[in-house]
Protein backbone atom coordinates (compact mmCIF):
# COMPACT_ATOMS: atom_id res chain seq x y z
CA UNK A 1 0.00 0.00 0.00
CA UNK A 2 1.57 3.02 -1.34
CA UNK A 3 -1.24 5.57 0.49
CA UNK A 4 -0.78 7.83 3.58
CA UNK A 5 -0.20 6.46 6.86
CA UNK A 6 -2.15 7.09 9.55
CA UNK A 7 -1.32 10.17 11.76
CA UNK A 8 -3.52 11.50 14.75
CA UNK A 9 -2.75 14.82 16.23
CA UNK A 10 -5.13 15.93 19.56
CA UNK A 11 -5.16 19.84 20.52
CA UNK A 12 -6.25 19.39 24.39
CA UNK A 13 -6.28 21.21 27.47
CA UNK A 14 -4.77 19.88 30.15
CA UNK A 15 -7.56 18.45 31.84
CA UNK A 16 -7.28 14.85 32.95
CA UNK A 17 -10.97 14.36 31.45
CA UNK A 18 -9.67 14.15 28.03
CA UNK A 19 -6.84 11.37 28.85
CA UNK A 20 -9.45 8.50 28.14
CA UNK A 21 -9.94 9.63 24.60
CA UNK A 22 -6.29 9.03 24.27
CA UNK A 23 -6.07 5.88 25.69
CA UNK A 24 -9.00 5.03 23.38
CA UNK A 25 -7.15 5.96 20.51
CA UNK A 26 -3.66 5.21 20.83
CA UNK A 27 -4.23 1.28 21.86
CA UNK A 28 -6.05 0.11 18.48
CA UNK A 29 -3.39 2.67 16.90
CA UNK A 30 -0.69 0.38 18.18
CA UNK A 31 -2.69 -2.94 17.62
CA UNK A 32 -3.45 -1.19 13.70
CA UNK A 33 0.67 -1.61 13.70
CA UNK A 34 0.99 -4.78 14.95
CA UNK A 35 1.86 -5.14 18.62
CA UNK A 36 -0.13 -7.48 20.45
CA UNK A 37 -2.71 -7.05 23.88
CA UNK A 38 0.15 -6.45 26.02
CA UNK A 39 2.15 -4.04 24.18
CA UNK A 40 -1.08 -2.06 23.43
CA UNK A 41 -1.43 -1.63 27.05
CA UNK A 42 1.93 -0.56 28.02
CA UNK A 43 2.47 1.83 24.95
CA UNK A 44 -1.06 3.04 25.97
CA UNK A 45 -0.26 3.34 29.51
CA UNK A 46 3.39 5.14 28.43
CA UNK A 47 1.96 7.80 26.44
CA UNK A 48 -0.95 8.38 29.49
CA UNK A 49 2.20 9.01 32.00
CA UNK A 50 3.77 11.51 29.54
CA UNK A 51 0.31 13.28 29.65
CA UNK A 52 -0.15 13.03 33.04
CA UNK A 53 3.48 14.51 33.37
CA UNK A 54 2.68 17.47 31.62
CA UNK A 55 -0.52 18.14 33.61
CA UNK A 56 0.64 17.36 36.70
CA UNK A 57 4.26 18.98 36.52
CA UNK A 58 4.50 21.08 33.35
CA UNK A 59 0.77 23.24 33.84
CA UNK A 60 0.79 21.91 37.77
CA UNK A 61 -2.55 20.57 37.60
CA UNK A 62 -4.13 23.72 35.27
CA UNK A 63 -6.89 22.48 33.54
CA UNK A 64 -6.45 25.13 30.78
CA UNK A 65 -2.85 24.63 29.32
CA UNK A 66 -2.52 23.67 26.05
CA UNK A 67 -1.30 20.15 25.23
CA UNK A 68 -0.71 19.18 21.33
CA UNK A 69 -0.17 15.06 20.93
CA UNK A 70 0.40 14.02 17.52
CA UNK A 71 1.10 10.25 17.07
CA UNK A 72 2.30 8.53 13.45
CA UNK A 73 2.42 5.15 12.20
CA UNK A 74 6.40 5.19 11.08
CA UNK A 75 7.94 2.95 8.79
CA UNK A 76 8.85 0.56 11.27
CA UNK A 77 6.59 1.28 14.32
CA UNK A 78 5.05 4.43 16.31
CA UNK A 79 6.22 7.85 16.85
CA UNK A 80 4.81 10.24 19.21
CA UNK A 81 5.22 13.54 20.17
CA UNK A 82 4.03 15.67 22.47
CA UNK A 83 4.03 19.96 22.65
CA UNK A 84 3.14 21.87 25.85
CA UNK A 85 3.79 25.53 27.09
CA UNK A 86 3.93 25.11 30.52
CA UNK A 87 7.23 24.97 33.24
CA UNK A 88 9.98 22.77 31.42
CA UNK A 89 11.54 19.76 32.85
CA UNK A 90 13.84 19.59 35.33
CA UNK A 91 16.10 16.55 33.45
CA UNK A 92 17.90 15.88 36.60
CA UNK A 93 14.47 14.61 37.77
CA UNK A 94 13.47 12.11 35.21
CA UNK A 95 13.93 8.74 36.38
CA UNK A 96 15.83 9.83 38.95
CA UNK A 97 13.85 7.71 41.26
CA UNK A 98 14.95 4.41 41.99
CA UNK A 99 13.21 1.59 40.75
CA UNK A 100 11.62 -1.53 43.00
CA UNK A 101 11.39 0.67 45.66
CA UNK A 102 7.87 1.53 47.71
CA UNK A 103 7.67 5.04 47.15
CA UNK A 104 4.32 6.20 45.85
CA UNK A 105 6.12 8.32 43.25
CA UNK A 106 8.90 8.78 40.32
CA UNK A 107 7.24 5.36 38.87
CA UNK A 108 6.03 7.22 35.11
CA UNK A 109 9.27 8.43 33.84
CA UNK A 110 10.50 4.60 34.57
CA UNK A 111 7.87 3.67 32.63
CA UNK A 112 7.78 5.62 29.65
CA UNK A 113 11.20 4.75 29.38
CA UNK A 114 10.78 0.88 29.89
CA UNK A 115 8.05 0.73 27.26
CA UNK A 116 9.42 3.02 24.56
CA UNK A 117 12.85 2.53 22.53
CA UNK A 118 13.54 6.38 22.35
CA UNK A 119 12.81 8.43 24.53
CA UNK A 120 13.76 12.97 23.94
CA UNK A 121 12.94 16.23 26.07
CA UNK A 122 13.33 19.58 24.39
CA UNK A 123 13.17 23.26 24.84
CA UNK A 124 11.81 24.57 21.40
CA UNK A 125 11.14 28.00 20.68
CA UNK A 126 7.29 26.51 20.61
CA UNK A 127 7.52 24.78 24.23
CA UNK A 128 8.50 21.85 25.74
CA UNK A 129 8.90 18.73 22.88
CA UNK A 130 8.48 15.27 23.99
CA UNK A 131 9.43 12.44 21.31
CA UNK A 132 9.32 9.02 21.75
CA UNK A 133 9.45 6.01 19.49
CA UNK A 134 9.24 2.47 19.35
CA UNK A 135 10.13 0.10 16.51
CA UNK A 136 7.19 -2.92 15.93
CA UNK A 137 10.19 -5.61 16.95
CA UNK A 138 10.94 -5.14 20.31
CA UNK A 139 9.04 -7.05 22.54
CA UNK A 140 8.83 -5.82 25.96
CA UNK B 1 -14.65 4.89 37.43
CA UNK B 2 -17.11 3.53 39.79
CA UNK B 3 -16.41 2.57 43.51
CA UNK B 4 -19.05 0.44 45.51
CA UNK B 5 -18.00 -0.79 49.36
CA UNK B 6 -19.45 -3.29 51.65
CA UNK B 7 -18.91 -5.23 54.86
CA UNK B 8 -17.67 -8.97 54.68
CA UNK B 9 -17.80 -9.73 58.20
CA UNK B 10 -15.45 -7.08 60.07
CA UNK B 11 -13.60 -5.87 56.63
CA UNK B 12 -14.80 -4.02 54.36
CA UNK B 13 -14.70 -4.96 50.63
CA UNK B 14 -14.30 -2.49 48.19
CA UNK B 15 -14.92 -3.11 44.67
CA UNK B 16 -13.73 -0.47 41.75
CA UNK B 17 -14.83 -0.87 38.04
CA UNK B 18 -13.62 1.12 35.05
CA UNK B 19 -10.59 3.35 34.70
CA UNK B 20 -8.23 4.36 37.69
CA UNK B 21 -6.19 7.00 36.49
CA UNK B 22 -4.78 10.70 36.68
CA UNK B 23 -8.58 12.05 36.94
CA UNK B 24 -10.17 9.63 38.85
CA UNK B 25 -7.62 8.17 41.80
CA UNK B 26 -7.97 11.29 44.17
CA UNK B 27 -11.91 9.46 44.10
CA UNK B 28 -10.61 6.43 44.75
CA UNK B 29 -7.44 7.38 47.28
CA UNK B 30 -10.64 9.43 49.08
CA UNK B 31 -12.68 6.73 49.71
CA UNK B 32 -9.84 3.97 50.66
CA UNK B 33 -8.43 6.43 53.54
CA UNK B 34 -11.78 6.95 54.76
CA UNK B 35 -12.80 3.38 54.97
CA UNK B 36 -9.65 2.49 56.42
CA UNK B 37 -10.62 4.00 59.45
CA UNK B 38 -13.62 2.14 59.41
CA UNK B 39 -12.55 -1.17 59.42
CA UNK B 40 -9.87 -3.26 60.16
CA UNK B 41 -9.25 -4.16 57.05
CA UNK B 42 -10.01 -3.32 53.55
CA UNK B 43 -10.09 -5.90 50.88
CA UNK B 44 -9.64 -4.07 47.39
CA UNK B 45 -10.80 -6.37 44.23
CA UNK B 46 -9.55 -5.07 41.36
CA UNK B 47 -11.53 -7.61 38.94
CA UNK B 48 -13.37 -5.18 37.12
CA UNK B 49 -10.44 -2.23 36.54
CA UNK B 50 -9.91 -1.59 32.35
CA UNK B 51 -7.21 0.24 33.19
CA UNK B 52 -4.95 1.78 35.97
CA UNK B 53 -1.49 4.12 35.45
CA UNK B 54 0.60 5.15 38.26
CA UNK B 55 -1.26 7.27 39.97
CA UNK B 56 -3.67 4.67 40.77
CA UNK B 57 -0.26 2.49 41.54
CA UNK B 58 0.95 5.14 43.86
CA UNK B 59 -2.62 5.53 45.56
CA UNK B 60 -2.50 1.99 46.59
CA UNK B 61 1.07 2.54 47.92
CA UNK B 62 -0.21 4.93 50.12
CA UNK B 63 -2.84 2.72 51.56
CA UNK B 64 -0.80 0.32 52.12
CA UNK B 65 1.63 2.24 54.40
CA UNK B 66 -1.09 4.28 55.86
CA UNK B 67 -2.61 0.99 56.69
CA UNK B 68 0.75 -0.39 58.00
CA UNK B 69 0.81 2.69 60.24
CA UNK B 70 -2.18 2.41 61.55
CA UNK B 71 -1.91 -2.18 62.41
CA UNK B 72 -4.46 -2.53 59.97
CA UNK B 73 -4.38 -4.89 56.48
CA UNK B 74 -4.74 -3.86 53.52
CA UNK B 75 -4.99 -6.68 50.69
CA UNK B 76 -5.85 -6.88 47.18
CA UNK B 77 -7.96 -9.67 45.31
CA UNK B 78 -8.85 -10.48 41.42
CA UNK B 79 -6.26 -8.58 39.36
CA UNK B 80 -7.35 -8.74 36.36
CA UNK B 81 -4.24 -9.05 32.88
CA UNK B 82 -3.98 -5.49 32.98
CA UNK B 83 -4.03 -4.76 36.26
CA UNK B 84 -1.36 -7.33 36.51
CA UNK B 85 0.82 -5.95 33.81
CA UNK B 86 0.93 -2.12 35.35
CA UNK B 87 2.11 -3.58 38.59
CA UNK B 88 4.72 -5.56 36.84
CA UNK B 89 5.68 -2.08 34.52
CA UNK B 90 5.94 -0.58 37.89
CA UNK B 91 7.96 -3.63 39.78
CA UNK B 92 5.56 -3.10 43.33
CA UNK B 93 3.64 -6.14 43.21
CA UNK B 94 5.67 -7.74 45.45
CA UNK B 95 5.38 -5.01 48.20
CA UNK B 96 1.57 -5.96 48.32
CA UNK B 97 -0.61 -8.91 49.96
CA UNK B 98 -2.66 -10.30 46.76
CA UNK B 99 -4.55 -12.84 46.53
CA UNK B 100 -7.21 -14.76 44.01
CA UNK B 101 -10.09 -14.62 44.71
CA UNK B 102 -12.25 -12.28 47.73
CA UNK B 103 -12.74 -15.27 50.04
CA UNK B 104 -8.99 -15.95 49.90
CA UNK B 105 -8.45 -11.96 50.64
CA UNK B 106 -10.66 -12.41 53.61
CA UNK B 107 -8.97 -15.52 54.79
CA UNK B 108 -5.70 -14.35 55.04
CA UNK B 109 -6.23 -11.97 58.63
CA UNK C 1 -12.07 27.10 31.68
CA UNK C 2 -11.07 29.65 29.04
CA UNK C 3 -8.56 27.08 27.83
CA UNK C 4 -8.31 25.33 24.35
CA UNK C 5 -11.08 22.68 23.47
CA UNK C 6 -10.37 19.69 22.96
CA UNK C 7 -10.26 18.77 19.10
CA UNK C 8 -8.92 15.82 16.90
CA UNK C 9 -7.43 15.45 13.49
CA UNK C 10 -6.76 11.72 12.08
CA UNK C 11 -5.19 12.10 8.57
CA UNK C 12 -6.06 7.80 7.50
CA UNK C 13 -5.83 5.82 4.58
CA UNK C 14 -9.15 4.44 3.69
CA UNK C 15 -8.06 1.32 5.21
CA UNK C 16 -11.04 -0.39 7.54
CA UNK C 17 -8.45 -1.74 9.77
CA UNK C 18 -8.19 2.09 11.53
CA UNK C 19 -11.97 2.42 12.05
CA UNK C 20 -11.55 0.95 15.52
CA UNK C 21 -8.46 3.49 16.07
CA UNK C 22 -11.37 6.56 15.10
CA UNK C 23 -13.71 4.37 17.23
CA UNK C 24 -11.98 4.40 20.47
CA UNK C 25 -11.15 7.81 20.20
CA UNK C 26 -14.68 9.26 19.73
CA UNK C 27 -16.38 6.98 22.45
CA UNK C 28 -14.48 8.59 25.33
CA UNK C 29 -14.84 12.20 23.61
CA UNK C 30 -18.91 12.05 23.28
CA UNK C 31 -18.54 11.08 27.05
CA UNK C 32 -16.06 13.80 28.30
CA UNK C 33 -17.99 15.94 26.33
CA UNK C 34 -21.04 15.07 28.83
CA UNK C 35 -23.07 11.94 26.90
CA UNK C 36 -24.25 9.00 28.77
CA UNK C 37 -23.49 5.22 27.28
CA UNK C 38 -25.86 4.84 24.78
CA UNK C 39 -25.44 8.41 22.88
CA UNK C 40 -22.06 7.46 23.04
CA UNK C 41 -22.33 4.34 21.43
CA UNK C 42 -24.78 6.22 18.87
CA UNK C 43 -22.48 8.58 18.20
CA UNK C 44 -19.54 6.37 17.46
CA UNK C 45 -21.46 4.36 15.24
CA UNK C 46 -23.00 7.29 13.09
CA UNK C 47 -19.04 8.41 12.24
CA UNK C 48 -17.68 4.82 11.46
CA UNK C 49 -20.64 4.57 9.33
CA UNK C 50 -19.76 7.72 7.48
CA UNK C 51 -16.19 6.40 7.46
CA UNK C 52 -17.26 3.31 6.37
CA UNK C 53 -19.15 4.73 3.74
CA UNK C 54 -16.40 7.00 1.99
CA UNK C 55 -14.39 4.00 2.42
CA UNK C 56 -16.89 1.98 0.44
CA UNK C 57 -18.53 3.98 -2.25
CA UNK C 58 -16.37 7.50 -2.40
CA UNK C 59 -13.26 4.81 -3.00
CA UNK C 60 -14.72 1.64 -3.87
CA UNK C 61 -12.65 -0.21 -0.72
CA UNK C 62 -9.84 0.71 -2.45
CA UNK C 63 -7.49 1.07 1.22
CA UNK C 64 -4.97 3.59 -0.30
CA UNK C 65 -7.18 6.83 -0.10
CA UNK C 66 -6.74 9.75 1.92
CA UNK C 67 -9.63 10.86 4.67
CA UNK C 68 -9.54 13.59 6.64
CA UNK C 69 -11.27 13.48 10.22
CA UNK C 70 -11.49 16.17 11.99
CA UNK C 71 -13.62 16.00 16.09
CA UNK C 72 -14.60 18.98 18.03
CA UNK C 73 -15.95 19.70 20.96
CA UNK C 74 -17.77 22.52 20.43
CA UNK C 75 -20.07 25.65 22.43
CA UNK C 76 -22.90 23.36 22.84
CA UNK C 77 -21.69 20.13 22.05
CA UNK C 78 -19.22 17.89 19.54
CA UNK C 79 -18.63 18.69 15.48
CA UNK C 80 -17.22 15.81 13.27
CA UNK C 81 -16.06 16.81 9.56
CA UNK C 82 -14.75 14.19 7.50
CA UNK C 83 -12.99 15.04 3.88
CA UNK C 84 -12.05 12.17 1.10
CA UNK C 85 -10.94 12.48 -2.53
CA UNK C 86 -13.00 9.50 -3.65
CA UNK C 87 -16.16 9.92 -6.04
CA UNK C 88 -18.44 11.97 -4.87
CA UNK C 89 -21.83 10.83 -3.55
CA UNK C 90 -25.00 10.54 -5.31
CA UNK C 91 -27.63 12.39 -3.53
CA UNK C 92 -30.46 10.75 -4.71
CA UNK C 93 -29.22 7.78 -2.26
CA UNK C 94 -28.30 9.04 0.65
CA UNK C 95 -31.45 7.75 2.90
CA UNK C 96 -33.01 6.81 -0.18
CA UNK C 97 -33.93 3.21 0.99
CA UNK C 98 -36.87 2.73 3.31
CA UNK C 99 -36.27 2.01 7.12
CA UNK C 100 -37.41 -0.83 9.04
CA UNK C 101 -37.17 -2.91 6.23
CA UNK C 102 -35.68 -6.38 5.69
CA UNK C 103 -32.73 -5.68 2.97
CA UNK C 104 -29.02 -5.46 4.04
CA UNK C 105 -28.02 -2.33 2.77
CA UNK C 106 -28.96 1.51 3.05
CA UNK C 107 -29.01 1.10 6.62
CA UNK C 108 -25.82 3.89 7.19
CA UNK C 109 -27.35 6.82 6.16
CA UNK C 110 -30.34 6.46 8.37
CA UNK C 111 -28.04 5.60 11.48
CA UNK C 112 -26.23 8.88 10.55
CA UNK C 113 -29.26 11.14 10.52
CA UNK C 114 -30.95 9.82 13.09
CA UNK C 115 -27.98 10.17 15.58
CA UNK C 116 -27.24 13.94 14.72
CA UNK C 117 -28.90 17.03 14.60
CA UNK C 118 -27.26 18.23 11.35
CA UNK C 119 -25.30 16.52 8.17
CA UNK C 120 -24.38 17.58 5.26
CA UNK C 121 -22.35 16.70 2.27
CA UNK C 122 -20.37 18.82 0.10
CA UNK C 123 -18.84 19.11 -3.01
CA UNK C 124 -15.32 21.49 -2.47
CA UNK C 125 -12.15 21.91 -4.29
CA UNK C 126 -10.40 20.17 -1.46
CA UNK C 127 -12.71 16.86 -2.11
CA UNK C 128 -16.24 15.47 -0.77
CA UNK C 129 -16.83 17.07 2.71
CA UNK C 130 -19.33 15.67 5.30
CA UNK C 131 -19.91 17.68 8.23
CA UNK C 132 -22.27 16.70 11.18
CA UNK C 133 -23.30 18.26 14.55
CA UNK C 134 -24.78 17.32 17.73
CA UNK C 135 -25.92 19.57 20.66
CA UNK C 136 -25.21 17.85 24.00
CA UNK C 137 -28.70 18.52 24.95
CA UNK C 138 -30.65 16.46 22.41
CA UNK C 139 -31.30 12.51 23.28
CA UNK C 140 -32.26 9.94 21.26
CA UNK D 1 -13.68 -10.31 15.89
CA UNK D 2 -12.85 -13.47 17.22
CA UNK D 3 -15.31 -16.89 15.92
CA UNK D 4 -15.60 -19.91 17.36
CA UNK D 5 -18.29 -22.92 16.46
CA UNK D 6 -19.23 -26.03 18.61
CA UNK D 7 -21.94 -28.80 18.10
CA UNK D 8 -24.78 -28.54 20.22
CA UNK D 9 -26.89 -31.36 19.04
CA UNK D 10 -27.82 -31.14 15.57
CA UNK D 11 -27.17 -27.21 15.77
CA UNK D 12 -24.34 -25.01 15.10
CA UNK D 13 -23.35 -22.89 18.00
CA UNK D 14 -21.34 -19.76 16.98
CA UNK D 15 -19.74 -17.16 19.32
CA UNK D 16 -18.09 -14.13 18.30
CA UNK D 17 -16.01 -11.68 20.27
CA UNK D 18 -15.36 -8.62 19.79
CA UNK D 19 -15.99 -6.15 17.23
CA UNK D 20 -17.88 -6.31 14.11
CA UNK D 21 -17.46 -4.05 11.97
CA UNK D 22 -16.01 -3.00 7.86
CA UNK D 23 -12.95 -4.90 8.30
CA UNK D 24 -14.33 -7.94 10.31
CA UNK D 25 -17.89 -8.89 8.72
CA UNK D 26 -16.72 -10.29 5.69
CA UNK D 27 -14.92 -13.15 8.09
CA UNK D 28 -18.16 -13.57 9.59
CA UNK D 29 -20.09 -13.75 6.59
CA UNK D 30 -17.79 -16.72 5.31
CA UNK D 31 -17.99 -17.95 8.66
CA UNK D 32 -21.99 -18.34 8.49
CA UNK D 33 -22.74 -19.21 5.12
CA UNK D 34 -20.21 -21.53 5.07
CA UNK D 35 -21.83 -23.47 8.49
CA UNK D 36 -25.25 -22.72 7.28
CA UNK D 37 -24.84 -25.64 5.14
CA UNK D 38 -23.59 -27.93 7.14
CA UNK D 39 -26.41 -27.83 9.96
CA UNK D 40 -30.24 -27.47 10.04
CA UNK D 41 -29.38 -24.56 12.57
CA UNK D 42 -27.75 -21.65 13.57
CA UNK D 43 -27.42 -20.03 16.81
CA UNK D 44 -25.24 -16.84 17.12
CA UNK D 45 -24.29 -16.10 20.43
CA UNK D 46 -23.51 -12.39 20.64
CA UNK D 47 -22.79 -11.53 24.15
CA UNK D 48 -19.29 -10.80 23.93
CA UNK D 49 -19.77 -8.65 20.85
CA UNK D 50 -18.10 -5.15 21.93
CA UNK D 51 -19.43 -3.19 18.81
CA UNK D 52 -21.49 -3.94 15.98
CA UNK D 53 -22.00 -1.76 12.66
CA UNK D 54 -24.57 -1.67 10.07
CA UNK D 55 -22.26 -4.09 8.05
CA UNK D 56 -22.43 -6.61 10.55
CA UNK D 57 -25.96 -6.23 10.89
CA UNK D 58 -26.27 -6.57 6.78
CA UNK D 59 -24.62 -10.03 7.28
CA UNK D 60 -26.99 -11.02 9.78
CA UNK D 61 -29.88 -10.28 7.51
CA UNK D 62 -28.03 -12.08 4.58
CA UNK D 63 -27.43 -15.23 6.50
CA UNK D 64 -31.20 -14.81 7.74
CA UNK D 65 -32.21 -14.81 4.26
CA UNK D 66 -30.30 -17.75 2.95
CA UNK D 67 -31.24 -19.88 5.93
CA UNK D 68 -35.09 -18.87 5.04
CA UNK D 69 -34.31 -19.73 1.06
CA UNK D 70 -32.30 -23.33 2.66
CA UNK D 71 -35.53 -24.11 5.04
CA UNK D 72 -32.74 -23.91 7.88
CA UNK D 73 -33.36 -21.94 11.17
CA UNK D 74 -31.19 -19.06 11.92
CA UNK D 75 -31.41 -17.78 15.90
CA UNK D 76 -29.91 -14.78 18.02
CA UNK D 77 -29.34 -15.27 21.54
CA UNK D 78 -27.30 -13.04 24.57
CA UNK D 79 -27.77 -9.64 22.90
CA UNK D 80 -25.58 -7.24 25.29
CA UNK D 81 -26.86 -3.98 25.84
CA UNK D 82 -24.76 -2.11 22.97
CA UNK D 83 -25.93 -4.36 19.99
CA UNK D 84 -29.39 -4.54 21.21
CA UNK D 85 -29.13 -0.63 21.14
CA UNK D 86 -27.70 -1.01 16.94
CA UNK D 87 -30.51 -3.31 16.57
CA UNK D 88 -32.96 -0.67 17.59
CA UNK D 89 -31.09 2.18 15.26
CA UNK D 90 -31.59 -0.24 12.51
CA UNK D 91 -34.84 -1.20 13.00
CA UNK D 92 -34.55 -4.54 12.11
CA UNK D 93 -34.96 -6.22 15.50
CA UNK D 94 -38.13 -8.00 14.25
CA UNK D 95 -36.72 -9.81 11.52
CA UNK D 96 -34.82 -12.31 13.71
CA UNK D 97 -35.34 -15.19 15.94
CA UNK D 98 -33.86 -13.55 19.52
CA UNK D 99 -33.39 -15.21 22.67
CA UNK D 100 -32.04 -14.59 25.94
CA UNK D 101 -30.04 -18.16 26.68
CA UNK D 102 -28.73 -20.86 24.92
CA UNK D 103 -31.03 -23.00 26.18
CA UNK D 104 -33.74 -21.14 25.14
CA UNK D 105 -31.95 -20.71 21.71
CA UNK D 106 -31.66 -24.71 21.10
CA UNK D 107 -34.97 -25.33 22.34
CA UNK D 108 -36.59 -23.56 19.83
CA UNK D 109 -36.81 -25.69 16.85
N1 LIG E 1 6.50 16.68 31.23
C1 LIG E 1 7.14 17.09 32.35
N2 LIG E 1 7.23 18.41 32.64
C2 LIG E 1 7.86 18.83 33.76
N3 LIG E 1 8.46 17.99 34.63
C3 LIG E 1 8.42 16.67 34.41
C4 LIG E 1 7.75 16.15 33.26
N4 LIG E 1 7.86 14.81 33.29
C5 LIG E 1 8.56 14.50 34.40
N5 LIG E 1 8.92 15.62 35.08
C6 LIG E 1 9.74 15.65 36.32
O1 LIG E 1 10.26 14.34 36.57
C7 LIG E 1 9.85 13.86 37.86
C8 LIG E 1 9.63 12.36 37.82
O2 LIG E 1 8.44 12.07 37.09
P1 LIG E 1 7.69 10.68 37.25
O3 LIG E 1 8.70 9.59 37.15
O4 LIG E 1 6.59 10.63 36.27
O5 LIG E 1 7.15 10.62 38.75
P2 LIG E 1 6.18 11.64 39.51
O6 LIG E 1 5.38 12.31 38.46
O7 LIG E 1 5.38 10.74 40.38
O8 LIG E 1 7.07 12.56 40.26
C9 LIG E 1 8.63 14.67 38.21
O9 LIG E 1 8.44 14.76 39.61
C10 LIG E 1 8.94 16.03 37.56
O10 LIG E 1 9.78 16.79 38.39
N1 LIG F 1 -19.46 9.10 1.63
C1 LIG F 1 -20.12 8.65 0.53
N2 LIG F 1 -19.54 8.73 -0.69
C2 LIG F 1 -20.18 8.29 -1.76
N3 LIG F 1 -21.43 7.75 -1.74
C3 LIG F 1 -22.06 7.64 -0.57
C4 LIG F 1 -21.43 8.08 0.62
N4 LIG F 1 -22.29 7.84 1.64
C5 LIG F 1 -23.40 7.29 1.10
N5 LIG F 1 -23.27 7.17 -0.23
C6 LIG F 1 -24.33 6.64 -1.16
O1 LIG F 1 -25.54 6.48 -0.40
C7 LIG F 1 -26.00 5.14 -0.46
C8 LIG F 1 -26.67 4.72 0.83
O2 LIG F 1 -25.69 4.59 1.86
P1 LIG F 1 -26.00 3.76 3.17
O3 LIG F 1 -27.32 4.20 3.72
O4 LIG F 1 -24.84 3.92 4.08
O5 LIG F 1 -26.18 2.26 2.73
P2 LIG F 1 -25.19 1.29 1.94
O6 LIG F 1 -23.82 1.82 2.19
O7 LIG F 1 -25.44 -0.04 2.54
O8 LIG F 1 -25.62 1.35 0.50
C9 LIG F 1 -24.78 4.32 -0.83
O9 LIG F 1 -25.10 3.11 -1.45
C10 LIG F 1 -24.00 5.28 -1.72
O10 LIG F 1 -24.50 5.25 -3.04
Amino acid sequence: MAGPKLSLKFVMPSDPRYLPVVRGAIGPLAAAIGWGESDCLAITLALDEALANIIRHAYHSRADGLIELECSESADGLEVALLDKGEAPDRTKICARAVACDQPGGLGTHIIKDVMDTVSYQATPAGNRFVATKRLRKTI
Amino acid sequence: MKISIRDAGAAKVVEIEGDVDLGTSPDLRRTLFENLLLAPKLALNLAAIRYIDSSGIATLIEVLKDSQRRNKEFVLFGLSPAVQQVFRLTHVIRIFQVFQTEEEALGSA
